[in-house]
Formats: C-alpha cells, sequence, structure tokens
C-alpha cells in the first residue's frame, strides 16, 4: 500500500496529509501517521467544531478548572470541589448496544477520576427509534442492559436521564453519559506530564487490538459498508477492572504520588503521550515493547491506535514509582514504566529496537486543521415555521390525555431507571423520576443537585431557542430541589458537519446554550461534539444535551418531590400563562404526527424570577410537590404528579390548547391551604405570575372547563397508559 | 466490639455498611481480602457489590479470597458472620449457607425499595425485630434469585432456617410480591446455629428516613446485640 | 494442551436465561422449540505433556472453582 | 431433537470473565493454565424429524438471537 492509500484508510484527507509532511519535513513513518490519524479525526481534534466552541461563557469566580482538560472543576465552598463531564458513545452502541453503552460509561469516568475525584454519580440521555421497531427494542434494552452493567458493577450511582424516541434516531441512536465527581481541593490533578525527568507508568488493563481506530474513526466518518475486513473489533467493557483502577488512582492522589494522569480513550496510548506533554510543554520518549499487551505481535500501530478501556497513564516523580508500584500491586492491576518526560518538545516511540516516530508533541494536540466549514439558513426553515396546523374543534381532552401519558418519551422511565444502582453511597435523597436529582455531600450542609436535558425536536424546529431553553428548564429543575446552578457541561450530537444546514444548526445551537448560560450566569466547563450522526444522508434531529450541576448550601430538609400533593391540597401553576402554541409539542406529535410551527422564544427575566422563587418556596417548605411543567404542557405535568402521589385533582381551564401548550419558564405545585397566603406573597414579590389551577382530591383527573372539552379520566386509566407504556412495549 | 467489614476487589457497599454500622455506635473497619487475622473483631459483615467482578459465578472466586479462612473460623467460632447481597452469593459459594442465587427471573437487575417478612427472630440479623414484622428495604441485584434442591429447601424450611420473605405491604407472601423468582419468596437465610445469616435486599440503604426508609437499622441493631451475646 | 470443560446446571435447578431465550425465539416465530438450556464452556490452556496428569488437574480445578457442587455438573475434554 | 450451538467471542475481543478465571486459577497454585476463555453452550430442544431443516432454522435463530453477530461466530451441531 502507498502512503497515499494509507493515509485515505485511516481517514486523512491529502491536504491533511501534506500538512503533516511539511510539520515533519518529510513524509511520516507508518506509526507516526497513525498518531496523527487518530489525534486529528474529528472526534478527538475538533476541526469541524473548534472555531465555534469559543463562543461559550466558560468564567466564573467558582471555576477551578475549565474547558481543555478531562473534566471541568467547580469549587463548592469549604474546601470541596466537583469535577463533571459528559461523552457521547452514540456509534459504538448501535455497533454493539450493550458494549458500547458500557464502555461510554467506563471512558466517562475515567474522565472525572483523571482529575482526582471520587466518581458519585452518573446520568444519561439515550434516544432511540420508535419502539414499534424490534431493532430498536434490541438497541434500548442492550443499552440499558450496558449502562447497568457496567455502572452498578463499577460501583457508580446512576441517578438521573432521560429516555426519548423519534424515528431521526432509528438508524442512530443517541447514548451520552455525564459523571460527576466529588473531591477535596488538594486532589486536585491535572493531565500533565510534569517536568523532564518524570516517569510514564502506564496501569490497568493490558493492551489488546480493541477498537483500533474504533471511537476515533467510527465517530468521525459515516459508515462504509465496505469496510467489513477494517471494521474495528468491538471493545468489551470490564467494570471490575475499572472499579480497582478507581480504588488505585485515589490511593494514588492521596498519597501524593502523582504529578499527572490522562485518562486513555479515544486514541489511547497517542494522545495519553501526547496531550499531558503538550499541556506541560515538554517531550516524551515512549518505549512500546514495555506496555503490557493482552495480544502476541501488535505492531507499533496498533500499540498507538488501540482504545482498550480501562487504562490509565500516571506521570511520576522517578523516586515515586516504586511506591506506585506498590499501590497497583495492592489493587491487583497491572503497571509498567512506560516512558520518560524530556526536555524539549519531542515525542520519541520506540519499538522493537527502531524509533517508529519523532515529532513535536503539541503537533499533534494543536496543529490539526481548523475547519470553518460553510454555514447558512437553511431553505426550508421558514416553511417549517409556518407549516403550522390551525385548530377548529377542541379534541376529546381525556382520551388525548391518555395517548401522550402512554407515548414513550413522556411514559415512566422506571422499567430502565429500575435496573440502575442509583443509591449506592447512601447519598441519594432524592433519585431518578425526579425533575433533578439531590444527593447530599455526608458530612456538610451541602448536597448537590444534577439534571440533564435534550430534545431533537424543538431544537430541530429551531436551534437557538430550543437549545436555550434546554439551559434555562435544567437550571429551574435543579432550582426544584433547592439548589443553584453551578455548572453546564453540553454534548452536542448533530449530523453531518460537511453539510451547511448541519454547520448552521450547530451554530445556532451554540448561541442558544451560550445566551441563556450568559443570562442566567453559568459558565460551560466542559462538554463533547459529536458529528455525523446520520444515516443514509438522513441527519438526527440537532440533539445538544445539557448536564447541569447545582449546589443546594444549605440542603433542603425536607426537598419537594413529585409524588408529594396529597388530598385536599391546591394546585397551583407559576410562569408565565400558557401559549396558544402548541409547535414541537408532545400534543402535536401524537395525536396529529406533526413536526412544525416554531416553537416559543425562552424569556431570561421571567427564567430568573421563576428559579428565584421556587429556590425560596423550598427553603421556606411551602410544597410538599413542585413539577416542572415541559413535555405534555400542564395536562401532562398535573397527570404525573397525581398517578405519582396517588391522587386524584380537578382543575378548571378556559382553553384546551393551553392543557398540552409547552411555553417555558413554568412549574405546578402542591400547597397546602393554609401555606396559600405566602405563596402567593412570595410569587408577587418575585414577580412571578400564578394561578390557581384547582385542587387535589378523589379519584378522577378532571378538566373542567365553561365550553366544550371538559374531560374527567379515571387516575387509575392514566397510571395504566403511563406506567404501562414502556414495559408493555418491552415485554 | 468491632465488626470486621470486608473489602474483596470489586466490592463496594463497604463504606455504606461502615458507615450503618458507625451510626448505631459500633464499631467497625475495613478489612482487605488477602488479611489473614481477623482475631482482633467480634463479629464480620461480607456487604454487597461485585467481588472478582462477579465472573465465573457471583462469589465463586471471592470464597478462595484469603481472609474467608478467618470468617469461616469465625463462623465455627459461633461470631456473627453476616453476608448482604454479594455477601449472600459468596457465604452460599463458601458453603457457610445452602442454596445457590441464580439471576433474577426476568434477568434485569432489580434496584427498587421492596418488602420483606420476618420469619423468625432467632438470628443476628433479626433479634431485635419482633416475628411477622414486615420492612421496606431497597433490593439491589441481577442475581437475587434463591434456588436449592428441593432436599436442601425442605431441610431449611423444617429447620425454620428462612428469616426473611419477600412480601407485600401488608405482609402478605405471594407469588406477585416476588421480584425474583426466588423458591419460597426467601430473601434471607440463617445457618441452623443462627450466627451466620445473610439477606439479599441493602438494609444499610434504609437506616435514614432522608433516604427513604430506617427500617433496615433493625437488623444493624440485630446484629450488634449478636455481637455483645456472642461475647458473653 | 487446550482442555475443555462444559458445566451443565443440573436440570432439576432452574435456568433463567434458557428460558428467557425460549420464550424469546417463541415470539419470534420459532415454535418448534420446546426447551433451551444454556451452559458454560471454559476453555483452558494449560502447560503440560501429560493428558492423564493435565485432566486429573482440570479434574480438580472443576471441584474447587470451575463448577458449583450444589447445581453444577461438568465434562472434561482434553483437547488434541 | 436436540441442537447444540457453541457461541465463541472471536479470538481478539477481549474476555474479561477469562482473564479473571485464570488469575483466579494462578492464585489457587494451578500455576500451568497459561489462558482462560468462557463461552456457551446452547442446548435447543426442537420438535422436527429433519436434521438439515432444523439446521437451517437454528443457523438462522443463530444470526437473529443466539449469536451476537458483530463479536461472536457459532457452531451448531445436531445431536442425537
Ligand atoms: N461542546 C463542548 N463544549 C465545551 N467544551 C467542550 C465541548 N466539546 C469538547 N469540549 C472540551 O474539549 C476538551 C477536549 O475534549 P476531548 O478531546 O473529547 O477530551 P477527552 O480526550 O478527554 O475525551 C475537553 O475539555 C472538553 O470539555
Ligand atoms: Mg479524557
Amino acid at each position: 500500500m502507498s502512503d497515499i492509500a494509507l493515509h485515505q484508510a485511516l481517514g486523512m484527507t491529502d491536504d491533511e496529509f501534506e500538512h503533516v509532511c511539511e510539520i515533519l519535513e518529510r513524509p511520516p513513518l507508518n506509526s507516526e501517521l497513525a498518531m496523527y490519524s487518530v489525534m486529528w479525526s474529528e472526534h478527538c481534534s475538533y476541526k469541524s467544531s473548534r472555531a465555534h466552541l469559543g463562543r461559550f461563557p466558560t468564567e466564573a469566580p467558582w471555576v477551578v478548572v475549565g474547558p481543555g482538560e478531562n473534566a471541568g472543576v467547580v469549587d463548592l465552598g469549604d474546601g470541596w470541589l466537583a469535577a463533571l463531564r459528559i461523552e457521547s458513545h452514540n456509534h459504538p452502541s448501535f455497533v454493539e448496544p450493550y458494549q458500547g453503552a458500557a464502555t461510554g460509561v467506563g471512558g466517562i469516568l475515567r474522565d472525572v477520576f483523571t482529575m482526582g475525584a471520587r466518581p458519585i454519580a452518573l446520568l444519561n440521555q439515550i434516544r432511540f427509534g420508535p419502539l414499534s421497531n424490534a431493532h430498536n427494542r434490541y438497541l434500548f434494552s442492550g443499552v440499558v442492559s450496558g449502562i447497568a452493567g457496567y455502572g452498578n458493577a463499577v460501583g457508580v450511582p446512576t441517578v438521573g436521564g432521560e429516555i426519548a424516541f423519534e424515528d431521526c434516531y432509528s438508524g442512530n441512536p443517541l447514548v451520552n453519559v455525564m459523571c460527576v465527581g466529588l473531591m477535596r481541593r488538594d486532589q486536585l490533578v491535572l493531565g500533565t506530564a510534569g517536568s523532564p525527568g518524570a516517569v510514564a507508568v502506564l496501569l490497568g488493563a493490558a493492551t489488546g487490538r480493541d477498537g483500533i481506530g474504533g471511537a476515533s474513526v467510527l465517530a468521525s466518518a459515516s459508515f462504509d459498508e465496505g469496510s467489513g475486513a477494517k471494521r474495528p473489533s468491538v471493545q468489551v467493557g470490564d467494570p471490575f477492572e475499572e472499579k480497582k483502577l478507581i480504588e488505585a488512582c485515589l490511593e494514588l492522589y492521596e498519597n501524593k504520588l502523582v504529578l499527572g494522569v490522562q485518562d486513555l480513550g479515544a486514541a489511547g496510548l497517542s494522545c495519553a503521550a501526547s496531550e499531558p506533554a503538550a499541556r506541560a510543554g515538554t517531550g516524551m520518549d515512549l518505549n512500546l515493547d514495555a506496555v503490557h499487551v493482552r495480544e502476541e505481535g501488535m505492531s507499533a500501530p496498533e500499540l498507538l491506535m488501540s482504545e482498550s478501556q480501562e487504562r490509565m497513564m500516571a506521570f511520576v516523580d522517578p523516586d515515586k514509582v516504586d511506591d506506585v508500584l506498590a499501590v497497583a500491586a495492592k489493587w491487583e492491576i497491572d503497571a509498567s514504566v512506560v516512558g520518560e518526560v524530556q526536555p524539549g518538545n519531542t515525542l520519541r516511540v520506540f519499538h522493537d529496537g527502531h524509533t517508529v516516530a519523532e515529532l513535536p508533541a503539541s503537533s499533534l494536540t494543536d496543529d490539526a486543521p481548523i475547519y470553518r466549514r460553510p454555514f447558512g439558513e437553511p431553505y426550508w426553515i421558514e416553511d417549517l415555521w409556518t407549516n403550522t396546523i390551525t385548530y377548529l374543534n377542541p379534541p376529546n381532552v381525556g382520551h388525548a390525555l391518555l395517548k401522550v401519558l402512554a407515548a414513550p418519551s413522556i411514559a415512566d422511565p422506571s422499567w430502565a431507571y429500575e435496573q440502575f444502582d442509583h443509591q449506592l453511597f447512601l447519598n441519594t435523597v432524592v433519585g431518578p423520576g425526579s425533575d433533578a436529582a439531590l444527593l447530599r455531600i455526608k458530612g456538610t450542609d451541602k448536597a448537590l443537585a444534577m439534571t440533564s436535558d435534550g430534545h431533537g425536536r424543538y431544537c430541530y424546529l429551531d436551534p437557538r431557542r430550543g437549545s436555550a431553553r434546554l439551559v434555562y428548564e435544567a437550571a429551574l429543575n435543579v432550582a426544584m430541589v433547592g439548589a443553584r446552578a453551578l455548572a453546564v457541561v453540553d454534548n452536542l450530537n448533530f449530523g453531518n458537519p460537511e453539510k451547511p444546514d448541519v454547520m448552521w444548526q450547530f451554530t445556532q445551537s451554540i448561541e442558544g446554550i451560550s445566551e441563556a448560560c450568559e443570562a442566567l450566569g453559568i459558565p460551560v466547563v466542559g462538554g463533547n461534539v459529536s458529528f455525523y450522526n446520520e444515516t443514509d444522508e438522513q441527519d438526527i434531529y440537532p440533539t445538544p444535551v445539557i448536564g447541569l450541576l447545582g449546589l443546594a448550601d444549605p440542603a433542603p430538609a425536607r426537598p419537594p418531590t413529585v409524588d408529594g400533593a396529597e388530598n385536599g391540597m391546591e394546585l397551583w401553576m407559576f410562569g408565565p400563562r400558557h401559549s396558544r402554541n402548541l409547535a414541537g409539542s408532545a400534543f402535536e406529535k401524537t395525536i396529529k404526527g406533526h413536526v412544525g410551527g416554531r416553537i416559543d422564544s425562552p424569556d431570561s427575566t421571567i427564567a430568573k424570577a421563576a428559579i428565584d422563587l421556587v429556590i425560596a418556596m423550598v427553603e421556606d417548605e411551602l410544597s410538599p410537590a413542585i413539577h416542572d411543567i415541559s413535555d405534555g404542557g400542564v395536562a401532562v405535568a398535573v397527570a404525573e404528579m397525581c398517578i405519582q402521589s396517588e391522587v386524584g385533582a380537578t382543575i378548571e381551564f378556559t382553553d384546551w390548547i393551553g392543557l398540552f401548550a409547552e411555553n417555558p419558564h413554568r412549574f405546578i405545585a402542591a400547597i397546602p391551604p393554609a401555606l396559600a397566603g405566602p405563596v402567593e406573597e412570595l410569587a408577587s414579590y418575585h414577580m412571578v405570575p400564578i394561578s390557581k389551577l384547582g385542587r387535589f382530591g378523589g379519584e378522577h383527573l378532571e378538566f373542567v372547563t365553561d365550553g366544550p372539552g371538559s374531560a374527567r379520566v379515571l387516575l387509575r386509566d392514566a397510571r395504566t397508559a403511563w406506567e404501562g407504556a414502556i414495559p408493555s412495549r418491552m415485554a | 466490639m468491632t465488626t470486621a467489614v470486608v473489602v474483596f476487589p470489586g466490592t463496594n457497599c463497604e463504606h455504606d455498611v461502615v458507615y450503618a454500622l458507625r451510626a448505631i455506635g459500633e464499631e467497625a473497619e475495613l478489612v482487605w481480602h488477602r488479611d489473614t487475622d481477623l482475631s482482633s473483631f467480634d463479629g464480620v459483615v461480607l456487604p454487597g457489590g461485585f467481588a472478582h467482578g462477579d465472573y465465573l459465578r457471583t462469589g465463586a472466586i471471592a470464597r478462595f479470597s484469603p481472609v474467608m479462612t478467618e470468617v469461616v473460623r469465625m463462623a465455627d467460632a459461633g461470631r456473627p458472620v453476616l453476608g448482604i447481597c454479594n455477601g449472600f452469593q459468596v457465604l452460599c459459594e463458601a458453603g457457610l449457607l445452602p442454596g445457590v442465587l441464580l439471576q433474577n427471573r426476568d434477568l434485569k437487575f432489580i434496584c427498587r425499595p421492596i418488602h420483606v417478612r420476618v420469619e423468625h427472630t432467632n438470628s443476628i440479623l433479626t433479634r431485635a425485630a419482633r416475628e411477622g414484622q414486615v420492612l421496606e428495604i431497597p433490593l439491589n441485584s441481577y442475581e437475587g434469585n434463591f434456588t436449592a434442591t428441593d432436599a436442601t429447601l425442605d431441610a431449611i424450611e423444617a429447620d425454620a432456617q428462612v428469616i426473611l420473605r419477600y412480601c407485600n405491604p401488608a405482609g402478605v407472601v405471594d407469588a406477585a410480591a416476588n421480584p425474583n423468582g426466588s423458591l419460597g419468596n426467601i430473601a434471607g437465610i440463617m445457618n441452623p446455629g443462627g450466627n451466620v445469616a445473610a439477606v439479599m435486599p441493602h438494609p444499610e440503604r434504609a437506616c435514614e428516613d432522608i433516604l427513604g426508609s430506617s427500617d433496615g437499622r433493625i437488623m444493624f441493631e440485630s446484629f450488634a446485640a449478636s455481637l455483645e451475646a456472642a461475647n458473653v | 494442551m487446550e482442555v475443555t470443560v462444559t458445566v451443565r446446571r443440573r436440570p432439576n435447578i432452574a435456568d433463567p436465561a434458557g428460558a428467557a431465550v425460549s420464550k424469546a425465539l417463541r415470539d419470534l416465530g420459532y415454535d418448534a422449540v420446546e426447551k433451551v438450556r444454556i451452559d458454560r464452556t471454559i476453555t483452558l490452556t494449560i502447560d503440560g505433556a501429560d493428558p492423564v496428569a493435565v485432566e486429573e488437574r482440570v479434574r480438580e480445578m472443576c471441584e474447587r472453582l470451575l463448577a458449583n457442587p450444589v447445581m453444577e455438573d461438568y465434562h472434561i475434554e482434553v483437547g488434541p
């Protein structure tokens, strides 16, 4: 094979290859080409997105580490820090759902404990095609089992997430995983190689031919059917190895035995050698013969590109090496000394008596091309916005409600989350099934709130508004358990960036996220970009996912939950009035099979007021049950609260569209009658409109209006629809 | 009185068990699976998790960890030995308790609160409880499906070695209340002496109201009382 | 030397995985499937020359670790 | 009719369970153990008379459900 063919086979363009030749002032050796190809892949280099990611606000006084490291780190006060990150494993999960999801969990955990933190919580965002299709059911159940199989065994609770189904994900499911870790300030470790003389120790699993070109090439180009032989081997997760690796690393940090640490993920050793050296401004000698391997006869490029899981690279003072090896031995993991940090900036790689690579370390990390791909407003967007439905007659509201409750994206997701250990570590005060999870920090008055939100339909109809609304919704959700938003991580799942439409969606989405984060003063501390989510040239809906961490300090003694409403309590709605817009709503999608129109714009002033109000309500314990109004509108919000609280409700309304409208910044709460006065006062102080919708009680969900459209649904039927939707499809 | 909480590679509930024991005023210390001397301890807990990755069969490899020799010695000496979840599986593999735990009937991991009924109060896990008492405790397992040969099952029933059964909130033991397919709805058993006992759900996750239930405390109080009794 | 150990669950012990696969196959329309059981095959590569001695060692491994005496039987085949 | 399907993980796919058992055996003193792999054997009882037709059905079952095409190979034996 000629060099030209080789670089193309590795996914490099001719221009990129020329650039490598210029850097090296000669044609690259095979191992060098392998390293450039993985490090300059879309997945590792962000070459199509980098130009736009700078838009994000990333600063706040409490940010300790912003984007650029393995995870973002924020200050929680009193010496506590939290690390967080989100990552996608979309393509691997399509190829092999169980292992794809499992290794996604493994990877995000490593990003967090690389920083010195103990991972304390996982969240996941998963999206599939409709469950009427057998393959989608196979993918869904495989992904859920994979998250459970890895997360439960590695011993990190999965406390939240979101599941959605849309046609566009049929050939391209989304699997995003987020992790939050906790540490004391003096435990923080960075991904640096330290200084010349430091020794590189490779810890954990033996290296095999796993996913050669896997995540990087897989995640960077659409799958080419003809490439069966080159199809990377599926990576198998070993949560047991990762568990030992976590404990070993935490012991290394506690005993101050490392100068820096880098996890091995996409691009494997190529990345773990070059990134820390580039960050430290040093060179490195890497000896591939010292790498502990699972298979015989691996070539140098294979060793450099292998994506074997559960590996870490530690950079260690020479006189601490024995201590490091002793800790590894105690935890029964393998360790080998594979390199030495050098002055200068040259990365040299040795194998079998030869120098197989000699290149500037930073050229792998910093010299990747930056593509300013063309983008522009799609010609079809105006048509999409005007493609609305005019409703002449009201539907049968009761009937519609039952159908919307039984839509798998709205229905009870406990079929999935009851397969996840969500209680380990005894921190989970509010777990999955609520608007946000709340985890106490033992020994303090603090608690961490976390949530994640995505909404493909909204972002398709208007990427800027849709993306902004994700941030507002997430911030409101953590407020509902008494927490203030501290930091966002984002996972940008988009189609093919070579299409101007997709790049437009991408830039609009970044704009929306940035605007909302600026309005609320929330920094973006990390994220991930996943492009090429398409099948047969059909791009997925633009699907950014927002992961948000909040802090409650002090933690509420009795945080409200969705299931706390009781007979006799009043049902109030907070926030703007219903809009008359059903664009993008669950109603329109489920009942009319229609996706069109333009979603309502967010409003930062009312968003902030609603957040302040709900935090005050939680602090004053004014309501035992609060739930946000999102998918399915107020009708679904009320139904969900009633089903989980096991009590009916009667609500009055004037306009059926308002029951299903999904305009933002709203929530409902159950208010004991005696507290209605203080609640009204508080709301008026925060200038948040409120309205009393009705009262809890009875065995029905009753919607009463003067005109046509009154409805009466047995709570039992609503429960069956909502609880049974997913299990009955998965049986 | 100090309790050893054993940590195998892959164990993950060890800190939670120590936390729960300390919360009721007991002393507890982590012990690594390679330790071979537990003589300074009065009792031992094998906590939940995935010892040795649960590879091959759950508990199979853990049973050979060096510390197990000491666990067997303590069991023989009449000391309290408690297995929770994965610890249950290890005690079965080690032959300290009868039966085995298979995959759940529906082949799905189950993490949710369930109810168990106290069948007997003559074990280290139930001595502070009332017979017939219904406790709400979170289950968290993939291999919680207790099974045994007919002969073994008859023997443990005849011997009154079943200490906890899955039931509904009203205390009725029936098929609908069986989350995982366990024979006889068995959720916890003991050895003939009552000093070795194991339970599939996690009492340490039910020791504080803020976490949803404090019904598990009574099991740790039983265990603590047993430490005292065994020491007389 | 390669040794293959087949570990089989005794017939009177439940086999949830086998039952689930059996149901799944019938759901897919394979009505002729009457029963499915899933067992483990363990392949050991062992440094040794004498097949009789190797089999003896493996039998010991089975008794101690590879099979559960309460619910499983095993069958050893010393391979080529 | 009994049909035995042996499902084997492809050689270059990691096998954490096999690795753990291999280590456990060496810890127990069986130093001669070089490698362990764990696979599964599926035994199907099928109502049918024609072995060729049955094998064809089972092959289909393997492709659709019993084996994972991206990481496993299978081998079918139509039994006695
Ligand atoms: N969408 C995004 N928003 C903000 N930061 C991002 C985004 N995508 C990537 N980053 C940041 O870029 C850095 C490099 O990411 P990546 O190469 O994926 O890291 P890793 O190799 O650890 O997976 C990380 O610090 C990450 O947080
Ligand atoms: Mg990383």
